[in-house]
C-alpha cells in the first residue's frame, strides 16, 4: 500500500513546542523507509499517528487515498515498548493479533510456530511476560507482528534489546520476508548502520521542532554488506548529517545551561 | 485455624472477665462463645439454619449474578462515553450511598411481597457497586494495551473481550469483593422486609427476642459464609489472576 | 453499663417511641413535665427508638431507666435478663383492629382460611392477638400445619399491598387501623374490643431497670406519679393532649397527623395506668407456646403495687 | 444538569401516567416530582432538613476519617504478612458482609446510646471496606517501583510513603469511593438505632409514617450529597491523579 | 567496593533448565566489567542478584566481605526497562533517591540539575513520564542512578534505546565520572564495541545454562578510540567468541525446528 503523508504537524497540549512540524513524505508501495533522528525528536510520535493512534493537529495522511483516522489491522504496528499482553504466555500473545483478525485455529498455530521459531523463542512459547528477558519480549512482539502479515509495516526500534548476533539474524530474516510480501515498511531506528542495511529510503528527521532534514535514497544492491565500500559512504553521508543534527541539539542544551 | 481459636479464646476470657470479675457488663447483654454455640446448636438441630443459610445463600448468589450482569454493562457504558461518566458516574455514587431499606417501599410496590422483592432490594443494592468497580478498573487499563489491539484490528467488542476484561480483571476482582458484601447487606434488609426464611431473617428475630446469642450465632454463620466465599471464589481467582502476571 | 451515675445530678433516662400508643411519654416529653417534677438536681433525658429490640438493648445495656414498651419485648427483656426488667404499669390497652381489602370476601374470622393476614412483627402483640383469634375460629397459620398465610410487613407498607391484593387481612396498632380504614380500598372486620379479652389487655407498658428502682425508688415513684396524672389528663383533656402529641410526633418525626387521625386511634385505644396481669401472663404464655422465648417470665415480673397504690392516691 | 432535568421530567411523566391514565399505582403509593419538592420545601422551611443534614454528614465524615486511619492501618498490616493475609483477610470480607445493624446492640452496649455509638457503627461498617481496598491495590502495585526504590535505599517506610503509596493511589481511591457508600449505610442504620437529628433517622420517620414523598425527599437529598461529595472529592482527586500518569 | 561472586547459580521454579550456573567472578574496588552475552542468557537476572533484588539458589555474593542479602543504596541500579515512576515527573524522579537517601535539598537540586543538563533533558524537567520518549526515559533513569553516587553502579543496558550520537556523548560522560570517582560499575550491554570501549574485564556470558564462558581483560590505555587498530582486534577477538555463542544457540533452536 502507497502512504502519503502531507504537511503533517503535531504539538502536544501543555507542551511548549512542536514536536513534529510540517512533515510531507510519500510513500510507495513496497517501499522500505527508515527513519533516524536523535532521541526525542519524534519518530515514535510519526508512527503513531500514521498508525492512527495519535492525531496530526495539521496535515493529512492518506493511504491508497484513503484518509487515515483510526487505527486498523492493516498497519501492523512494532511498538517501542514491548506492548505484550501480560496475563498471556509467549505463544498466546503472538496469536493475539491473528485471534482478532480472524486466523483460523490451524493457521494461526502454524504462523506463530513459525515465527517464534525464527525469533528463537519456541522453546519459551509456555512463558509468562514476566518470566522472560527484556530481549526475548522484544522478539516476542517482533513475531507477534510479523504474524498479522499486514499489507504496512511500522516497525518502532524493534532491534533495540538485542545483541549483535541476533540482531544481524533478524534484520535478515526481516528483508526477507519485506522481499517475499512486498510489504511497505516504515522502519524506526536508532542505527544509522541498521538504516543503511535495510532501507530503500532514509528519512534524517531534525529536532526541534522536528521535520525532515534530509532523504537519502539508499542505491546500494540487496543483499547489503556491511564492510562493502559502498555500504560505508553510504553510512558515513547519513551519519554526518544526523551528527550535525545531534551536536546543534547537544549544543543546544549547552548555551542553555551556560545561560542558566 | 489457629487464628480463629485464638480468637475465640479471648473473646471467652474478655467475656468472663467483663461480665463476671470486673461486672462491666450484663451476662445477657454480651454474647458468650458458650452460648452462642449452644444457639448454634440449637438452630442446627430443629433444621432452621440450615433452611436459613441455603435460602439466604440462593437469593443472594441470585441478586448478585444479576447485579453482575447489570452492573458490567451500566460501567461499561459510563466508561464508553465522556458524557455518561460525568453525569451518571457521581450519580450512581450517590445511589450507591442509600440504605437498601429506603428501597423496600419501592420493591413492595413494583414486585409485591415475596423472592422478586427481596432480588430487587439485593440487585439495587449492589448493581451500582459493581458499575463503579468495573468502570474505575477500566479507566486503569494502561492505554497501551488497547492501542496494541487496535492496531491489530480489534474491534469494539473484542477489544471489551480480549483486552479491556482481562486488564482490568485485577481491579475488577477488588471492587467486586465489595460489591458482594452490599449484596449480602441489602439481602438482609430485604429479607426483615417479608419475613420468611432466611439468615436475614433470623437475625432480626434474635434481635426481637433480644436473644444476643442467637444474633451473634447468626453473624458468625455470615461472617463463615463471608470467608468461604472469598477463600473458594475471590482470594483463589485473585490468586491466579496476579501469579499469572507475576505479581 | 455504667450504672446510673450519681452525684450532683441524678439522672433518669426515659426511653419510648414516638408512637401514639405511647401517648403519655409524649405529653410528658412535650410539657417538659418530669423535668418540673424533679427538679433541678434531676437530668432528664428522652431517648426514642423505632424498635422494641433497640429499646431492649439499650436497657440490658444499662442506658435507659425507665421506658414505655410493647407488652412482648417488654416479656423479651424480662426472660433474656432472668428478671432484671420489671413491668411497673400499664400505659395503655387494646389499640388494634382486624382490617381487610375492601374486595375480598371476607365477613368474618373464620372467612381467613386460605387468606394471607399481615401483622407488623413476628411474636409481637398483635401477632398473638392474631393467633389467639385464628386458634378460637378452628384455624391455624400455615407454620403451623394450617391454612392461613401470616406475613409480617410494617406498617406502612400495608396500604400498598391492599391495594395490590397482596394480603387480604391485616391485624394493625393505631393509628394505623384509623389511617387504613379511612381510605377506599379498606374495611374494619372486627374492631378493638373485639380482638382479645374484650380489648382488656396491654398494647404499651412501663418497665423499669431493677437495678434503678433499688438505687433511686424516689424517682420512680415521682414518674409513677406523672404517668398518673398525665394518664388522667389525657382522658379527660383528649383535644389538648392530643394538639400536645401531634406536635412532639411532629418534633420527632417531622411528619404532622391530622387529628382526626390521633381522635380516631384513641377512640380504640384505652390509655389507663392499671394493668391486666392476666392478659400479659397470657402472652407471656403464648409466646412460649409459640416458641418465640425460650422461659416464662420470672416471678415477680410484674410489680404494679406502687401504680396501683398511686392511681388510689391520685383518683383515676 | 440537563441531564438531572430530563430525569426529573421522565418522572414526572411516568407518575402522571401511571397514577393518573394507567392507574398502575395510587397516587400515595408513588413519589411525584411535585409532592417531593413540596416536602423538602418543608423540611427546608422548618429547618429539619439542614439540621439534619449538617448532623448526618458531619457523623459520617468524622466515621470516615476514623475508618480510613484503622482502615489503613489494617489493610497494610494483612498486605504486609502472609500469615495475615491469608488468615485475617477473608475474615475481613465476612465481617464487612454483616448488615450494620447487627451491631446496632453492640454499639449500645459498648458506648451507650449518643453519637459514639453513631460513630462505632459507620466505622466498623467502613472500616473493613477501607483495608480491603487498600490491601488489594497495594498488592497489584508493580515490583519494579518496588525494586527500583529499594535499590535507592528507600526503608519500609518511605516504601510506604513515596512508592506504595502514590503507586496504589488509584486502586485505593476507587475502593475509597465504595467505603464511603458502606458508611453512609451504616450511618443510617445507626442513627436509626437512638433517634436523633439526621437524615437516616428523618428517613425512617417518614417509612414509618408511609410518607413516600419524605422518604423519596431524604433519598434525594442523600443522592445529592453523593453526587457532591463525588464530585468535589473522588472524581477530581481521581482525574488529577489519573491525568499524571497519562490514563 | 570489591565484589565477590562465589558459585552462583539461580534456577527459577517452573523453569525446566538452570538460568545461571556456577558464576564466580571477583571485582575489585573501582573495576568496570562489562558483561555480554546472547539474549536471554541470564545477563539481567546475574545483576539482580548483586543488586540484592533476587537470590541465588546457590553460593553467595559478596560485598566487601560483608554478604548480600538485601538491596542497599551502596548498589545503585539502572534497570532494563526504565522504572520510572509515572506519578512523578523527570525532575522528582532524578530526585527521588537522593531524598530516599538524605541527600540535603539543595544538593539534591544542584545534583538534579547538573546530571539532567548532562543527559540533556533539563527543558523537560517538568515532563511527566508518559510525556517523554523512550530514549529520554532511558537518559531519565541514568541522571537518576549517577545522582545517587553510590560506590557500586549496577547498569542493565543503559544506552539501548539512544542513537549512536546520544550514546558516545553518554559513554564518555560515564567514564569520566567513573574515572573521577573510583566506583565499582557492572554494565551490561549488548554490544561488544561498547564493552570494549568501557571495561577493564569483559565476561562473556554463554547461554543454556548462563555460565561465564570467557573472562577478557581489555588491556587498552583509555581514553579508547574505536578507530584504533587495538582496539578493533580486541573487539574482533571478543565478538568472535560471542558469535561462536549466539550460533550454538541459533543451532540449537533449528535442531529442535528439524526435529519438530
Ligand atoms: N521469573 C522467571 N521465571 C522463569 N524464568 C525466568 C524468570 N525470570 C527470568 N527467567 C529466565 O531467565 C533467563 C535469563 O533472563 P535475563 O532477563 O537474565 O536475560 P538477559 O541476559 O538479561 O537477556 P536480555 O539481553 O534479553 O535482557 C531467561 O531465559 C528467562 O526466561
Ligand atoms: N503526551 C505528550 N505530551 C507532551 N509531549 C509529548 C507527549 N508525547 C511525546 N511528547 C514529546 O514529543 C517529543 C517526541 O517524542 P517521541 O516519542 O516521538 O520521540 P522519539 O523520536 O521516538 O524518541 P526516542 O528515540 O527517544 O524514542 C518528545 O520531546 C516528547 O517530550
Ligand atoms: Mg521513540
Ligand atoms: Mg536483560
Amino acid at each position: 500500500m502507497a502512504l502519503e503523508i502531507k504537511n503533517v504537524s503535531r504539538t502536544f497540549e501543555g507542551s511548549m513546542k512542536e514536536t513534529l512540524k510540517d512533515i510531507s513524505l510519500s510513500v510507495e508501495q513496497g517501499e522500505f523507509i527508515c527513519v533516524v533522528g536523535p532521541s526525542g525528536c519524534g519518530k515514535s510520535t510519526l508512527l503513531n499517528i500514521i498508525a492512527g493512534l495519535d492525531f496530526p493537529t495539521d496535515g493529512e495522511i492518506f493511504l491508497d487515498e484513503k484518509k487515515i483516522t483510526a487505527p486498523g489491522a492493516d498497519r501492523v504496528v512494532m511498538f517501542q515498548e514491548h506492548a505484550l499482553f501480560p496475563w498471556l504466555n509467549v505463544m498466546e500473545n503472538v496469536k493475539f493479533g491473528m485471534k482478532m483478525m480472524g486466523v483460523p485455529k490451524e493457521e494461526q498455530n502454524r504462523r506463530a510456530e513459525h515465527y517464534l521459531k525464527m525469533v528463537q523463542l519456541w522453546e519459551f512459547r509456555e512463558y509468562s511476560v514476566h518470566e522472560i528477558s527484556g530481549g526475548m519480549r522484544q522478539r516476542t512482539a517482533l513475531a507477534r507482528s510479523l504474524c498479522l502479515d499486514g499489507p504496512v509495516l511500522l516497525m518502532d526500534e524493534p532491534f533495540s534489546a538485542l545483541d549483535k548476533q541476533t540482531t544481524n539474524k533478524l534484520r535478515a530474516d526481516l528483508e526477507r520476508i519485506w522481499e517475499e510480501t512486498g510489504k511497505t515498511v516504515i522502519f524506526v531506528t536508532h542505527s544509522v548502520e541498521e538504516a543503511v542495511f535495510l532501507a530503500d529510503r532514509i528519512v534524517v528527521l531534525s529536532d526541534n521542532p522536528g521535520c525532515i532534514k534530509e532523504i537519502f535514497q539508499v542505491g546500494l544492491p540487496r543483499p547489503r554488506r556491511n564492510d562493502a565500500v559502498e555500504f560505508l559512504e553510504v553510512r558515513h553521508n547519513i551519519l554526518s548529517c544526523v551528527e550535525r543534527e545531534v551536536e546543534k541539539f547537544a549544543k543546544e542544551e549547552y548555551d542553555h545551561e551556560k545561560m542558566a | 485455624m489457629l487464628f480463629a481459636m485464638l480468637l475465640l479464646l479471648a473473646w471467652q476470657i474478655i467475656y468472663t472477665l467483663g461480665t463476671g470479675v470486673l461486672g462491666w457488663w450484663k451476662s445477657y447483654a454480651m454474647p458468650s462463645p458458650l452460648g452462642v454455640v449452644e444457639s448454634l446448636g440449637k438452630m442446627l438441630g430443629n433444621g432452621t439454619l440450615w433452611k436459613a443459610t441455603a435460602y439466604s445463600l440462593r437469593r443472594v448468589v441470585l441478586g448478585f449474578v444479576i447485579s453482575l450482569v447489570v452492573g458490567t454493562l451500566l460501567g461499561i457504558l459510563i466508561s464508553s462515553s465522556d458524557y455518561f461518566n460525568r453525569n451518571l458516574k457521581p450519580f450512581l455514587n450517590g445511589v450507591q450511598s442509600l440504605p437498601s431499606v429506603c428501597w423496600v417501599p419501592f420493591a413492595i410496590l413494583w414486585f409485591g411481597l415475596g423472592e422478586a422483592s427481596i432480588l430487587f432490594v439485593i440487585v439495587i443494592g449492589s448493581t451500582f457497586s459493581v458499575s463503579l468497580a468495573i468502570e474505575n478498573a477500566i479507566r486503569t487499563v494502561p492505554p497501551i494495551y488497547i492501542k496494541a489491539a487496535q492496531t491489530m484490528g480489534a474491534g469494539k467488542r473484542q477489544l471489551y473481550l480480549s483486552v479491556i476484561w482481562p486488564a482490568a480483571l485485577p481491579g475488577v476482582l477488588a471492587g467486586l469483593k465489595q460489591s458482594w458484601s452490599f449484596a449480602w447487606r441489602a439481602l438482609m434488609s430485604g429479607e426483615v422486609m417479608s419475613a420468611y426464611v432466611g439468615l436475614g431473617y433470623t437475625l432480626m428475630s434474635g434481635r426481637d427476642l433480644a436473644d444476643i446469642n442467637q444474633v451473634t450465632g447468626v453473624m458468625l454463620v455470615i461472617i463463615l459464609v463471608g470467608v468461604l466465599v472469598d477463600k473458594i471464589v475471590f482470594s483463589s481467582l485473585e490468586r491466579r489472576v496476579l501469579k499469572k502476571r507475576g505479581l | 453499663g455504667c450504672g446510673s451515675g450519681k452525684g450532683e445530678g441524678t439522672q433518669l433516662r426515659m426511653a419510648c417511641f414516638p408512637n401514639i400508643t405511647h401517648a403519655q411519654a409524649l405529653v410528658m416529653k412535650n410539657g417538659n413535665i418530669l423535668e418540673s417534677k424533679l427538679g433541678d438536681e434531676y437530668e432528664v433525658t428522652w431517648n426514642t427508638f423505632t424498635a422494641g429490640s433497640s429499646e431492649v438493648e439499650a436497657i440490658f445495656a444499662g442506658e435507659v431507666d425507665i421506658g414505655y414498651i410493647g407488652p412482648v419485648p417488654a416479656i423479651n427483656g424480662n426472660v433474656k435478663s432472668e428478671g432484671d426488667v420489671t413491668v411497673i404499669a400499664n400505659a395503655a390497652d387494646a389499640g388494634a383492629v382486624l382490617v381487610k381489602g375492601s374486595d375480598s370476601d371476607i365477613e368474618s374470622v373464620s372467612d381467613l382460611a386460605g387468606k394471607t393476614v399481615a401483622i407488623p412483627q413476628i411474636g409481637n402483640t398483635q401477632h398473638l392477638c392474631l393467633l389467639n383469634l385464628l386458634s378460637e375460629n378452628q384455624l391455624a397459620p400455615v407454620s403451623a400445619g394450617g391454612t392461613v398465610e401470616v406475613v409480617a410487613v410494617e406498617n406502612a407498607n400495608l396500604q400498598n399491598m391492599f391495594d395490590q391484593g397482596t394480603v387480604d387481612a391485616a391485624l394493625v396498632p393505631e393509628p394505623w387501623g384509623t389511617i387504613l380504614t379511612a381510605s377506599d380500598n379498606v374495611d374494619l372486620l372486627l374492631d378493638y374490643q373485639d380482638i382479645y379479652l374484650n380489648g382488656d389487655y396491654p398494647v404499651a407498658v412501663v418497665v423499669v431497670r431493677n437495678e434503678y428502682m433499688e438505687e433511686h425508688p424516689e424517682v420512680v415513684e415521682e414518674f409513677l406519679k406523672a404517668h398518673q396524672e398525665v394518664t388522667n389528663e389525657i382522658n379527660n383533656n383528649l383535644e389538648s393532649s392530643a394538639d400536645a402529641m401531634i406536635s412532639e410526633l411532629e418534633a420527632l418525626t417531622g411528619h404532622a397527623y391530622e387529628k382526626e387521625t390521633v381522635l380516631g386511634a384513641f377512640s380504640r385505644t384505652n390509655v389507663t395506668t392499671s394493668l391486666n396481669q392476666e392478659a400479659l401472663y397470657k402472652f407471656a404464655d403464648t409466646s412460649y407456646e409459640q416458641g418465640f422465648i425460650s422461659a416464662l417470665p420470672e416471678d415477680g415480673f410484674i410489680n404494679t403495687a406502687l401504680s396501683e397504690q398511686i392511681a388510689a392516691d391520685i383518683g383515676e
